[in-house]
């Protein structure tokens, strides 16, 4: 286990390296740097040559590169052209808020999809079936934005039951703890926080688990209709064993293990579509901070931000391979 | 009265939406006696299988149509509610099944696997059951059953693992056992083995057995009463000695010749069955079996031929003109399991 | 009996066993594509995709107005929130600048289209290509063909790693903005999934039987994939390709939507149109509801043929 | 056309949208109404985009001037709703007649929100700060405002830099502040109102001066002080309380020892919401009580629903771009001069721009001092395009047609827009227009003042009223985004550049802006106000044409 770990954890360190020439070489394909980014139309061309020179912009490519490696190794991302602050700094500032949208996310992802991807799969050809194939197909098929625009002109704006932007009422000042606003209220017993934190997490959450969402209904009906036949099922069955245990202890147990594997992976996607989700609902988590960091070419940020996303990715990935050893014994010997 | 009475049981596929109906069991009927062994006998596709499911109640309630009736003491199987059979199922009727890895949960312990048949029809619970499932393992003669609770199926060796499973169908000392090729995914030597478990449980247990096989050395070897089966209807049904000794369906007796003789001189030939199951005729028009069928004359076209005793008392045959000599057996007397165990190869 | 003669005669089992499977591989086609001729979901699916490209093809002839010209530019008041719905010469109204929004949808199904397929094109070629090499040097390359093997998945991992809008988004800002962009941006997106899939099944089909007699009568390697491996691991990859139009639809949607689309707006393409509509979301709901209801619809149209094909070709969703 | 807000259109979108709302069931009411009721003694306004530094001196951008005034005030100001100087925290100010010399009377009995006293150390305290700015402050990305009024400081660590202009500033008294220059300066006294230029406390300043801006990596990083609450002390109404980057919102509360009238509501909350239609949205959902940049489509839907939505007057110019050096065709004036009657300036106010918005006839707003009427005009007119064309001997013209996406400034409210319209209309006289989208930082604003694009659109608000401020920021010499070199115009606008005396200066750009129209080097489109609205229980502040709202007129209904 700790081998797989470890082993793991190296490998990480060639794909960091690789990605992070890769996006070098991209990014400095681009022109520019953060001058015209903060003077606007006041930007004359010599200031903009002054402080790209007063950057070391106008060194060649390879000593930039060496520096960029240099403070890589110190663990330093840089700093953000749009804020003028340290890219590490931002993203501890911002990534508890898309930590606590994806999870909300999810969690309804999970909890939704997997009953009912199972009811579907039980039901085969019935209306819940039909209803929730059809509707997940449709989760996959709407643009996240436009989605995020329906459900936030309909339940925000039309009937005001949930805010339009933000993470917390700007009336609401909670102590901040962790950065995960819900969480930081049950700590300080602002539960009045936490709520309010919670209903602004609704629609975003919403939004963004629509395609995970989508996803693990159908992994779940498939693989629930492929193990439903399996010979050990008809053997628990054989034995008279309650519904609920065949479901739970027969069916559910051996249907979840590609599912879990799905779940990793959507976690990673969940990141790109915070992006878009974030920016509709102008949520102060990473995705919005990064999507003017997109516009706006603040390298640093973008290349930082895909560093972290292949770490997390990787994590994912390592923890979804120790969970599946830890539900299949198969798995385990080898 | 029997404990099992099956009567003119019939099963159905298809109907729902447009898939055309196909009849796998058409109308089979025999009895299982208090501790009796009987035999299911026929090649795969004629409907054994089948018949043990819907008596179990496994079938899948959609696209699926009973007919006939199957009474255990007294009640009718095919009409009892789902709630029904799960009380009665592994408690009453128990059944071992044909492929143990596939038949067993990867991911759950062998010892959960069995508590929880004891719990559901025993109420027993934690230490007091793992007690009794370690018991039962040893009991089906497997080795350290403490420790092997905890295994896995994929830790476990074939023969174990169908061990296990008859441990589980025992568990409860079911009053009929029902095993569906309990032994032909194992080697030769496990087979045999198995094959003794079973006789021993059944004879301690006064336990009744519907031994459901193509292989008509486990027949030999087990069974009092045999039921041969072809497409879905009992072709013949005689007690074992009268069987083996004169086979009087065309088929029966094609099955029969067709075990390799170990005292056959070296060279002659096995006498195989011509076609295979596929090629048949609806029994509404005459005997399935006509088109494979040496002694098929036109008569055996006029309609389903009826089930008659024409010889010895309770040795049913369905053929217009039955076979009158008789095959010579090695095996005839007191069949030896191991050595036949190998024997029917003929589905 | 001589040696030459021994392995004509192994040869030939070979060839049988090869064709053996591979005509097993076309009948499992045959197979598959009655199944899909009975699914529900196939007939719905190819009904949309056809009614699809059919507006795609005679879209811009069938135009009523030019789905350019601000014909109507004088009628549209923007800056007071006046916008003209649908009326006799203008079935779904006007759009933002005056123009007629039926026939730059009619005209914008042929952009989306284009999109769609050049961008699944180039995800699913270059996508092939790595994943035949890989696939191919990992069944028969022994360790060299290992190593090469694990490489290539290394950056698939990468590409993988990255959240596919990012990488669109990325390319699309260092390459500048054009319709080819958005067309690159996505298909790149496609190009590990396909590569992945194509190794995946080509190592399964690999470890098959018929592989192995092959490969143990010592066929000529390439002769192997050529003839053997690769025909029967290509049905994942059609049924991806399907899907892969949809998802190409959608991210194209989402890169216009980050303001990285189809460079002028007044060619009409449904992604551009939506993102550009949601700004009057209030006031002209119906603007973004048209492209966006294309999309989805179309979408939806390829996601359903690509399950009924996945059902159809995989035995095990069958029931 | 309000028919299109149809029940059905509703029921599509609720269709589309219930298929996948799962748990939208999950909330009350009056949760949700919180933020409103809270509202009562806090006001949330919405900009567009995040500020850069809390110190109005490192600024150069309206979202960050919009949170600074609040909280900062200079020696001068501009009359509340107007473009007029007035007396801001010098109650009276004058210079010599060679406009080297500027005198102040101060303000008196002014606090700073750290309690320090205003007087005239404290102002010359702030400007020998910034003159005696070294290491990266000495950046224009940092001290932008600072270089344009004053061009450079004590020691010049660039040599590309000027001299500084700022020579000196004295405590006559402790009411009276002298600040002396090397030479008149258009940008004097309008530069004394920047609020880049607002004054600090001395104390403060001591701190920030601990602080240094760094150029690490690929970005200037701001001084940590600029960043947050806490050092940070100015005159203003409001004074800091925090800045929450996550929830991308400064909150500030009311400074009680204000010198003037103490601000109507308790708290000020001042946040980001990038998108129009979110800022729309927060505010008929009663998230906030007020946003800036108001899309034109929304001014009249919200004015319907009877929110506030107050017209600003217009001080800034939209215009039509030209590099002559990019397109030879460009240098013939009878080619510009085509592509100006070409245009329809009419129907793009008429369509796009919000309410009062006007066509452009020359370089600057009409509320600028030195517009005039007596500029040539070029009226729409698409027949004498095309002649004028083919007398050029250009009538198959083809022209690069740069445009930023995904931006909206306060002079163009959606450039894509007027883009299509300014196309179709070259396209309608005959021209083949290529578009060149860019994003607007930096590819956009790089491109064009390389000079790489033939057509384009760029403007520009006014920092203060003085024509040089337009006129001069584009043809007080040869500037590659226009790529030409026509010294009776230079001359012109630089005329008035040192001119002291106010009114020579004003008939100056008079002047400046007939010769600049006669040799029409870009097309002026229009001036615009930059929408504004508040909520329906808001009385909105005095708007004002060069944006600076001051926050602390606001109560509530």
């Amino acid at each position: 286990m700790l081998r797989l770990v470890i082993r793991r954890l190296l490998q990480l360190i060639p794909t960091l390296l690789g990605l992070s020439v890769l996006l070098f070489v991209w990014l400095n394909r681009l022109p520019g740097g953060p001058a015209s980014a903060i003077l606007g139309e006041r930007a004359t061309e010599a200031e903009v040559a002054r402080i790209n020179k007063l950057l070391g912009l106008d060194q060649p490519l390879y000593i930039q590169y060496g520096r960029f490696l240099k403070r890589i190794a110190e663990l330093d991302l840089g700093t953000s052209t749009q804020t003028g602050q340290p890219v590490w700094d931002e993203f501890t500032l911002r990534f508890p808020a898309t930590v606590e949208l994806s999870i909300a996310a999810m969690i309804i992802a999970i909890a939704v999809g997997i009953p009912l991807g199972y009811l579907a799969a039980r039901h085969r050809g019935g209306w819940l079936d039909l209803g929730s194939v059809t509707g997940s197909l449709i989760g996959i098929c709407i643009p996240v934005f436009f989605l995020a625009l329906i459900l936030k002109g309909i339940f925000a704006v039309e009937m005001g039951i949930f805010p339009t932007t933000g993470r917390q009422s700007t009336d609401i000042n909670a102590t901040d703890i962790t950065g995960f606003a819900v969480l930081d209220g049950l700590i300080t017993g602002e539960f009045d926080a936490s709520w309010d934190a919670l209903v602004h997490l609704v629609l975003p959450a919403v939004t963004l688990a629509s395609i995970p969402l989508a996803v693990i209904v159908r992994m779940t009906r498939a693989s629930v209709l492929e193990v439903v036949g399996e010979d050990y099922v008809r053997t628990a069955e054989s034995k008279g064993l309650e519904r609920k245990v065949v479901r739970g202890r027969h069916i559910m147990r051996n249907a979840l293990l590609p599912v879990v594997t799905a779940v990793g992976l959507l976690t990673g996607s969940l990141l790109s579509g915070a992006v878009l989700t974030e920016s509709v609902f102008t949520f102060g988590g990473i995705g919005s901070f990064i999507r003017t960091a997109i516009s706006e070419r603040d390298y640093p940020v973008l290349v930082g931000f895909i560093m972290f996303i292949a770490l997390i990715y990787v994590l994912i990935n390592l923890l979804v391979d120790l969970a599946y050893s830890l539900i299949d014994p198969r798995v385990r010997v080898h | 009265m029997a404990l099992l009475s099956v009567d003119e049981l019939s099963v159905t596929f298809g109907g729902v939406h447009g898939r055309k109906e196909s009849t796998a069991v058409d109308g089979v009927s025999f009895d299982v006696d208090q501790g009796q062994v009987v035999g299911l006998v026929g090649e795969s596709g004629c409907g054994k299988s089948v018949t043990s499911l819907a008596l179990m109640g496994l079938l899948p309630g959609k696209g699926v149509k009973l007919g006939g009736r199957a009474d255990f003491d007294g009640n009718n199987l095919l009409t009892m509610s789902q709630r029904e059979l799960r009380e009665m199922r592994g408690k009453e009727i128990a059944m071992i099944f044909q492929d143990p890895l596939s038949s067993l949960n990867p991911v759950v312990p062998i010892g959960v696997q069995v508590t929880e048949i004891l719990q559901r029809h025993r109420g027993l619970k934690g230490e007091p059951a793992r007690k009794e499932a370690a018991h039962l393992l040893d009991r089906v003669g497997i080795p350290d059953p403490t420790r092997r609770l905890k295994e896995y199926p994929h830790q476990l060796s074939g023969g174990m693992r169908q061990r296990a499973l008859i441990a589980m169908a025992v568990a409860c000392a079911p009053r009929l056992l029902i095993a569906d090729e309990p032994t032909t995914a194992l080697d030769v030597t496990i087979q045999a083995q198995i094959l003794e478990l079973l006789k021993e449980l059944v004879d301690e247990e006064g336990t009744a057995l519907l031994m459901i096989t193509h292989d008509l050395g486990v027949v030999a070897g087990l069974c009092d009463q045999v039921n041969v089966l072809y497409a879905g209807k009992v072709v013949e049904s005689a007690d074992r000695h009268e069987l083996f000794a004169h086979p009087m369906h065309p088929y029966a007796h094609g099955l029969l010749e067709s075990i390799p003789r170990l005292d056959a001189p070296r060279g002659e030939p096995l006498k195989p069955i011509r076609g295979s199951i596929n090629d048949r005729i609806a029994w509404a028009d005459g005997c399935a079996f006509a088109p494979r069928c040496d002694y098929y004359t036109i008569e055996c076209l006029t309609g389903t031929p009826a089930l008659t005793v024409p010889a010895a008392a309770g040795h049913q045959v369905r053929c217009v003109n039955p076979v009158r000599e008789p095959v010579e057996i090695a095996t005839l007397e007191t069949p030896d399991v191991t050595a036949t165990a190998h024997g029917g190869t003929s589905a | 009996m001589t040696t030459s003669t021994k392995a004509a005669k192994i040869e030939r089992l070979a060839e049988l066993t090869a064709q053996n499977e591979t005509s097993s591989g076309a009948s499992l086609w045959r197979e598959a594509f009655r199944r899909l001729k009975t699914s529900k979901m196939a007939i719905i699916g190819g009904v949309v995709i056809a009614a699809f490209i059919v507006m795609a093809v005679v879209g811009p002839w069938v135009a009523p107005h030019s789905p350019k010209a601000l014909t109507w530019k004088d009628e549209v008041f923007l800056n007071r929130g006046e916008f003209v719905g649908p009326r006799g010469e203008n079935w779904f109204g006007l759009d933002h600048l005056g123009r007629d929004m039926f026939s730059r949808f009619l005209v914008g199904a042929r952009q989306t289209l284009l999109v769609g397929v050049v961008s699944m094109l180039i995800g699913l070629i270059i996508g092939a290509v790595i994943g035949v090499v890989s696939g191919a040097a990992a069944t028969l390359g022994g360790a060299a063909g290992r190593r090469v093997d694990t490489v290539v998945m290394r950056i698939t991992d990468i590409m993988l790693a990255l959240p596919s809008l990012l990488l669109a988004a990325s390319i699309a800002a260092v390459m500048g903005q054009s319709l080819t962009t958005v067309m690159i941006a996505v298909g790149v997106v496609q190009i590990p999934i396909f590569a992945r899939l194509l190794r995946g099944s080509m190592l399964a089909q690999g470890s098959k039987d018929y592989v192995l007699a092959a490969k143990s009568l010592g066929i000529r390697k390439r002769r192997i994939v050529v003839t053997q491996i690769l025909p029967n691991s290509l049905s994942p990859v059609i049924v991806q390709a399907t899907l892969s139009l949809a998802t190409a639809i959608i991210e194209a949607a989402a890169l216009s939507y980050l303001g990285l689309g189809n460079p002028d707006p007044s060619v009409p393409e449904w992604g551009v149109m939506l993102s550009q509509a949601q700004r009057f979301f209030d006031n002209a709901p119906m603007m973004a509801v048209y492209p966006a209801v294309g999309i989805i619809i179309t979408a939806l149209g390829f996601t359903l043929l690509g399950e009924a094909m996945r059902e159809a070709l995989d035995p095990k969703l069958r029931g | 056309m309000r028919i299109l807000k149809s029940r059905g259109a509703r029921m599509a979108t609720a269709a589309v949208a219930a298929t996948l709302v799962v748990t939208a069931c999950g909330s009350d009411r009056d949760k949700g109404d919180e933020g409103k009721d809270g509202g009562k003694d806090t006001f949330v306004f919405a900009g567009a985009g995040d500020p850069a530094s809390l110190d109005p001196a490192l600024a150069s951008d309206g979202e960050s001037f919009r949170v600074t005034r609040q909280a900062f005030e200079a020696l001068l100001e501009h009359e509340p709703g107007g473009s007029k100087l007035v007396g801001g925290l010098a109650e009276k100010w004058s210079s010599n007649p060679e406009g080297t010399v500027w005198t102040f009377n101060l303000r008196q009995g002014v606090k700073f929100h750290d309690g320090e006293a205003f007087n005239a150390a404290a102002v010359c305290a702030n400007y020998d700060h910034w003159f005696n700015w070294t290491g990266t402050y000495q950046s224009s990305a940092v001290s932008y405002y600072w270089q344009a009024i004053m061009d450079g400081y004590a020691k010049n660590e660039d040599k590309e830099l000027k001299p500084s202009n700022y020579k000196s500033c004295t405590a006559k008294d402790d009411n009276t502040a002298v600040i002396e220059v090397n030479k008149a300066s258009a940008q004097l006294p309008g530069g004394f109102s920047l609020n880049a230029l607002a004054i600090h406390s001395p104390k403060s300043i001591k701190e920030m001066e601990k602080q240094e801006a760094t150029a690490k990596g690929d970005a200037i990083t701001y001084p940590k002080y600029s960043q947050e609450a806490g050092i940070l002390a100015g005159t203003g109404p409001y004074k800091y309380v925090k800045w929450n980057k996550g929830d991308k919102q400064v909150e500030m509360t009311r400074f009680d020892d204000y010198w003037g009238e103490k601000a109507k509501v308790k708290n000020l909350v001042i946040k980001t919401i990038d998108t129009e239609d979110g800022r729309r949205q927060a505010l008929q959902a009663g998230d906030i009580d007020g946003y800036d940049l108001v899309a034109p489509a929304d001014v009249k839907t919200l004015e319907d629903a009877g929110y506030e939505v107050p017209t600003r007057d217009v001080f800034n110019l939209l215009y039509l771009g030209m590099t002559q050096s990019k397109n030879k065709a460009l240098q013939k004036p009878e080619v510009r001069q085509a592509i100006a009657h070409a245009v329809d300036r009419e129907n793009l106010v008429k369509t796009q721009l919000p309410e009062g918005g006007k066509v452009a006839t020359q370089f600057m707003p009409d509320t600028v001092a030195g517009y005039t009427d007596k500029v040539k005009k070029y009226e729409f007119d698409t027949a004498k395009a095309k002649s004028l064309l083919k007398g050029a001997g250009e009538s198959k013209l083809k022209v690069d047609f740069c445009y930023p996406t995904e931006v909206s400034r306060p002079y163009m409210p959606n450039p894509q827009d007027i883009f299509e319209l300014v196309k179709n209309d070259l396209e309608k006289a005959g021209i083949t227009v290529t578009p060149k989208p860019m994003t607007w930082a930096p590819d956009y604003l790089d491109a064009t003042e390389a000079g790489s694009c033939a057509l384009h659109l760029l403007g520009w608000t006014g920092d203060f009223n003085d024509g040089y401020n337009f006129i001069g920021t584009w043809f007080a010499g040869k500037d590659k985004q226009w790529g030409f070199d026509d010294k009776k115009v230079f001359d012109a606008v630089n005329a008035g550049a040192e001119e002291p005396d106010a009114t020579k200066r004003v008939a100056d750009y008079e002047a400046a802006n007939v010769a600049i129209m006669d040799f029409l080097p870009g097309l002026p489109l229009s001036s615009s106000p930059p929408g504004i609205a508040f909520g329906k229980n808001v009385n909105p502040p005095k708007v004002s044409p060069l944006t600076q709202e001051n926050f602390a007129e606001v109560s509530f209904k």
